[in-house]
């Protein structure tokens, strides 16, 4: 627990309020803020208590921890030391076994009811719980006890937001995102696989100066999540003038035409790849000849191929079996109701008597 | 997750079944009118009458002769500004063809978006002018049937809600787009049961006349 | 659906008042008529009537809708309850409708409310079929369903007799074969030309309209001269004569059978090898084109209309014809023409006359009918509503200038006679044959 | 370009090989020069400062080229050598000021014209002039 505030931590790291106000810059241009409400940010931080956070992993894969270290501005550097008091994350510190989960029960009791619980992987209850333990308690119950002392919790990749890979079918451990889970508290999902660092920080700040943001549908933050890459491509040109790349080393590819044919999911993705960037706003995927996989959204996983084109099927099952067996279906019940048409044609004639079989049809149109 | 859902099933169950009761709708229809009983024509055909001929007319009545044309000319031809549009949105858009070509395997390039805006934009309001002109001529008041609104209201929605997704309007895009998938799979679904079966036994209808009146000599 | 909400001919009082034979009950009638149209659902009615859009430009080619403006003549809506009873009865569909309740049974009021439909303003000319965009034949569908009226008890009283006397007589203007005997005799003298009758064999039976029998006996001298001058082994047979087949225009199946086997076994009994039909359009739909249906196999012999023997003959140089320099418009008759597909046939004929040919506006597949086709002629309660078609006809030929109608149909002839009289017209339809009959060479 | 991290690890990304919006060069520059004339006028008359984040706004090198080219360079450049350094800069227009920011390892980290008289990261904070005065004191001590 720290009651010094935020920029009283920049001084006494021997920094001025000048890297204070760079740090805020920094933080309002990833957040896209207006300059009124980045100044209003700055205002927000420099009084605001350094939040203790803990930071629990479950179902996950240590990628979303790997993408928030390379964090480059706000630096990870300034987040870890200066904006907020990471009092637990088994990845990145020292203790292990018994003492780190000792370390943690100390760091959430002492800040009990006023922690921000960061959650990277989902949770599995299927069968008691028993796919996913730490320290004999399963992941299920180590989440509910955990954020029934959390102010708040953000749900960080998308196996914590949506259930991510474990829930990709056929869901053998019957993960669920967080949000299913905590339903008491408010729950900030921060999707993508792994999301992008400068997110994940700049949602921490951004409920640090202000609270929960504005949510989209999905429990993102309309911040990073309101656009779609597509919106925001800089390649959407080329699909608006029908220019597309038909493989990856054709010539549209060399020229940097839309990969909407190879399979981009860029039209259906919220996230801010297209603006943020990766890398310290090095590039993006797409920027690197490579299609939008779609990772930010539920179950990109389970939408067909990455390679398939948006506009085509998902493509689970065999085409042409089904269809000829819908033709071969089709035809058997034509072929019944026209038989059972024509009986009827053939008995009513029978018991007329003044029509003979004789009476042909004439008219061959009949 | 109600976007992704609805995009996912369009992209998939929807699709699927869409494309089962199409073949299976279509196949039914086909087989169950010509399995029905088809005498031959006995009567000598006049000299110089040739199957060829009688198919011509497959393609000749595409468009009105002369002598009809001062009264049936108009609508015609906003029929073909419907029906033109609607194939160069169907046939030009790069999506819609990546669709056939994962399909059927057939491709070809594709048309610019705003081409393809312009004559879905063409192709819809061409559409409106035909519903009022059912509405209003007392001659198509009097002949048209269920079939015949339903069928324009499943033809006619693929249109608003694919530019509504051209142009993100509507909210949502995902949704509109799995929404715009949605009312194309309807359409597909409902082709075989209703009028616009048209699009494949119009052959099959110009093609009897075709036939008879060929073997008569006269022409169509 | 009723007729009442549409507009009421002036001068016409009966439409509406169908005309009933039998004392059958109406469901006894509808189960007849039910009945017969599920014999005529066949694979081609069917693709028609799957195929329709509801376009509604048949009702732009058709006479009586562009004459009237009252969408109940639009052609399609004439065939309205044999289409909703296939819908019900035989289409692929039909287990859905008849499930789900979707398509109604037909009743017996509707099929008698629709007998003015398919009598009285229709003379299944076929011009719709030309305009269709898929192509529909509606002309037969209205055949077709003429069957099932006919059965139901359900004809116009006046073409129901005219049927009849056909059936029982031999024919439906009462040329008898007795009648037949005398007015050759009276020709063949009047004109001083040989007509044999009833001659064991010969290389061409020769056939005749009872119209022309009774009303324009100067044809058979036409014919008979004719003949003579291409030398042809020929005769007339009082067993098989009468071309005219009311049974078809009214829907009667036995009917339309007993008068084309008449035709048939006489054409056989001489050995003909060819049937030359008369000036009488739906007589060449009857035999050329549902004869050898009917007989059950091929025709063993060749059934020419009468242009077609004469366009034959000149191409051969055996018929020789003094020049006629008059102006002269030609009226197809739809069912030799536009159904029948001998367009070209008379035209030859008239280039060889050298007659100044001024075709109408509208001309060969895709002339207007006379109005008096399909047995509408013989409904006298029809006629009101025939003299305003026949306006159309009117005008396309006084749009020619031309000083000669000239046509190859007695019953077209004799519309065109009964609405020169109406309206007092300048014009009078003139007979083909007897145009070249009249313009005969001396032979070399 | 951004991507250049260091000399060895060259980022590759591929650019377009024409601007296939068609709109002419200078189209993203001139509407950025509007706006900076509009918030100049703006401060003038109310002295409501104003900024524009460059960085976010990923102009093409010919954009780049075309903005630099017109606001040029004025009479003031201020370095701080803070977090990785920062350069303001006055342009030759009276309090236009391109502010640049970098991060740790020298990448531009954000992007800014800032329009103000001074620009608020130059001016000396009352809490960092106290800590100042309590260590200069110190000093003589």
């Amino acid at each position: 627990m720290s009651n010094e505030t935020i920029s009283e931590s920049f001084r006494k790291a021997g920094m001025s309020r000048r890297a204070f106000l760079k740090f805020c810059a920094a933080a309002a241009s990833v957040l896209a803020l207006s300059p009124a409400e980045a100044g209003e940010m700055t205002r927000r931080l420099a009084q605001a208590r350094r939040p203790d956070v803990i930071y629990l992993s479950y179902q996950e894969c240590t990628g979303c921890l790997e993408s928030l270290t390379r964090s480059f501005s706000p630096g990870i550097g300034h987040l870890l030391f200066n904006d907020i008091s990471l009092d637990f994350d088994d990845t990145l510190q020292a203790a292990a076994g018994e003492a780190a989960e000792a370390a943690r029960m100390t760091a959430m009791k002492k800040a009990w009811g006023k922690y921000i619980l960061v959650v990277d992987g989902s949770v599995s209850p299927k069968d008691g719980g028993v796919y996913c333990t730490a320290a004999g308690k399963s992941s299920v119950a180590d989440l509910q006890y955990a954020a029934s002392g959390a102010q708040a919790v953000v749900a960080v990749g998308t196996c914590a937001s949506f259930g991510g890979l474990p829930f990709a079918a056929p869901n053998p451990t019957g993960a669920v995102p967080i949000s299913e889970i905590v339903k008491d508290k408010p729950v900030i999902n921060v999707s993508g696989c792994p999301p992008i660092a400068e997110v994940i920080t700049g949602a921490l700040l951004y409920y640090v100066s202000f609270g929960v943001p504005a949510l989209d549908r999905h429990g993102r933050p309309v911040n990073f999540y309101g656009n779609t890459i597509h919106d925001r491509c800089y390649r959407r040109p080329f699909y608006d003038q029908g220019l597309f790349a038909h493989t990856f080393d054709d010539e549209g590819a060399r020229r940097g035409w839309c990969l909407f044919e190879l399979g981009c999911k860029g039209p259906v993705t919220h996230n801010a790849c297209a603006t943020t960037k990766w890398n310290g706003g090095t590039s993006y995927p797409i920027e690197s000849g490579h299609g939008c996989l779609g990772c930010s959204e539920p179950n990109f996983w389970d939408r067909g191929g990455f390679y398939r084109p948006l506009s085509t099927p998902t493509g689970h099952w065999s085409g042409a079996q089904v269809l000829g067996g819908a033709a071969v279906a089709g035809a058997a019940v034509g072929v019944a109701v026209a038989g059972v048409a024509r009986a009827r044609q053939n008995k009513k004639d029978d018991h007329k008597p003044d029509h003979k079989p004789a009476d042909k049809d004439h008219d061959r149109n009949g | 997750m109600g976007g992704g859902t609805l995009l996912d099933f369009a992209r998939g169950p929807g699709m699927e079944w869409a494309l089962a009761i199409l073949v299976f709708g279509i196949v039914w229809r086909l087989v169950g009118i010509f399995t029905l009983k088809r005498p031959k024509d006995l009567a000598e055909p006049r000299a110089g009458a040739s199957a060829i001929g009688a198919m011509w007319v497959i393609i000749s009545r595409t468009w009105p002769h002369k002598e009809f044309r001062e009264r049936v000319l108009h609508w015609e031809v906003v029929s073909y500004l419907f029906h033109g549009g609607y194939a160069v949105a169907i046939l030009g858009y790069a999506p819609h063809i990546l669709l056939i070509r994962a399909l059927i395997g057939i491709s070809w390039p594709g048309l610019p978006g705003g081409v393809i805006a312009f004559a879905a934009g063409i192709s819809g309001v061409a559409l409106i002018a035909l519903l009022m002109h059912r509405l209003n001529s007392p001659v198509l008041r009097k002949i048209s049937n269920f079939d015949d609104y339903f069928s324009w209201l499943v033809a006619f929605m693929p249109l608003p809600t694919g530019l509504m997704a051209y142009y993100h309007l509507g909210g949502n895009y995902e949704w509109m787009l799995g929404f715009h998938m949605l009312t194309g799979e309807i359409l597909l679904a409902w082709l075989p049961f209703g009028k616009i079966m048209h699009t494949i036994l119009f052959a099959f209808s110009r093609g009897t006349t075709g036939l008879a009146y060929s073997r008569k000599g006269a022409p169509l | 659906m009723t007729t009442s909400d549409t507009a009421v001919l002036p001068g016409d009082p009966h439409v509406g008042v169908p005309d009933k034979q039998g004392t059958a009950s109406d469901a006894e009638r509808l189960d007849r008529a039910m009945h017969s149209f599920l014999r005529d659902f066949g694979a081609n009615n069917a693709v028609y009537l799957e195929s329709c859009v509801h376009c509604g430009q048949c009702a732009e080619a058709c006479q009586y809708y562009v004459q009237t403006g009252d969408p109940k003549y639009t052609p399609i809506w004439k065939i309205e309850p044999f289409k909703q009873a296939y819908k019900r009865e035989m289409g692929p569909l039909s287990p859905i409708y008849r499930l789900l309740g979707l398509k109604k049974r037909v009743t017996a009021a509707e099929l008698a409310e629709w007998q003015e439909l398919i009598y009285d303003s229709c003379t299944m000319c076929g011009r719709c079929t030309l305009v269709c965009p898929m192509g529909i034949d509606i002309a037969s569908l209205v055949g077709s369903v003429r069957h099932g009226m006919e059965a139901a008890g359900l004809v116009p009283h006046d073409l129901k007799v005219t049927m009849d006397r056909a059936k029982t007589e031999g024919s439906p203007l009462g040329a008898t074969p007795k009648v037949l005997k005398e007015r050759l005799a009276w020709m063949a003298d009047e004109h001083q030309v040989e007509i044999p009758l009833d001659l064991d064999k010969a290389d061409i039976l020769v056939t005749i309209s009872s119209i022309e029998i009774m009303k324009y006996p100067q044809s058979i001298a036409a014919l008979a001269k004719v003949m003579r001058h291409v030398k042809a082994s020929w005769t007339f047979r009082s067993d098989g004569y009468e071309a005219t087949n009311f049974g078809m225009l009214g829907g009667d199946r036995v009917g339309q059978r007993q008068a084309t086997m008449k035709l048939i076994e006489a054409a056989i009994k001489v050995g003909a090898k060819v049937v030359i039909l008369p000036e009488c359009g739906h007589a060449y739909q009857a035999l050329r084109w549902q004869g050898a249906n009917v007989y059950g196999k091929p025709l063993p012999f060749k059934v020419l209309n009468i242009s077609e023997y004469l366009a034959e003959k000149i191409a051969e140089g055996k018929l020789h014809l003094k020049t006629d320099t008059r102006s002269v418009t030609f009226h197809d008759p739809c069912q030799v023409a536009r159904r029948g597909g001998a367009i070209a046939a008379p035209r030859e004929v008239l280039h060889a006359l050298g007659v100044d040919l001024r075709e109408m506006k509208d001309t060969g597949a895709f002339n207007w009918c006379c109005g008096g086709g399909g047995g509408v002629v013989t409904i006298k309660r029809a006629d009101p509503l025939r003299y305003r078609v026949f306006q159309i006809k009117m005008r396309q030929v006084d749009d020619t200038g031309a000083e000669l109608l000239v046509s190859t149909c007695s019953n077209c002839r004799q519309t065109f006679d009964d609405g020169q009289a109406h309206f007092h017209w300048d014009k009078a339809a003139h007979s083909l044959l007897e145009l070249v009959a009249d313009n005969l060479a001396e032979r070399s | 370009m951004v991507g250049m991290v260091d000399g060895h690890n060259r980022v590759i990304s591929i650019q377009p090989a024409h601007d296939p919006s068609g709109a002419p060069g200078g189209a993203v520059a001139r509407a950025l020069l509007s706006q900076i004339a509009e918030a100049v006028d703006v401060y003038i008359h109310h002295y409501i400062p104003e900024i524009i984040d460059i960085g976010a706004l990923g102009l093409s090198a010919p954009e780049r080229a075309i903005l630099d080219q017109a606001l040029g360079k004025g009479e003031i450049s201020v370095e701080i050598t803070v977090a990785g350094g920062s350069q303001i800069e006055e342009t030759q227009f009276a309090g236009v000021w391109r502010v640049r920011h970098y991060g740790e390892g020298g990448a531009l980290q954000t992007e800014w014209i800032e329009i103000t008289d001074v620009p608020e990261i130059i001016k000396s904070d009352v809490a960092d002039m106290a800590a100042g005065l309590k260590s200069l004191r110190e000093s003589w001590a």
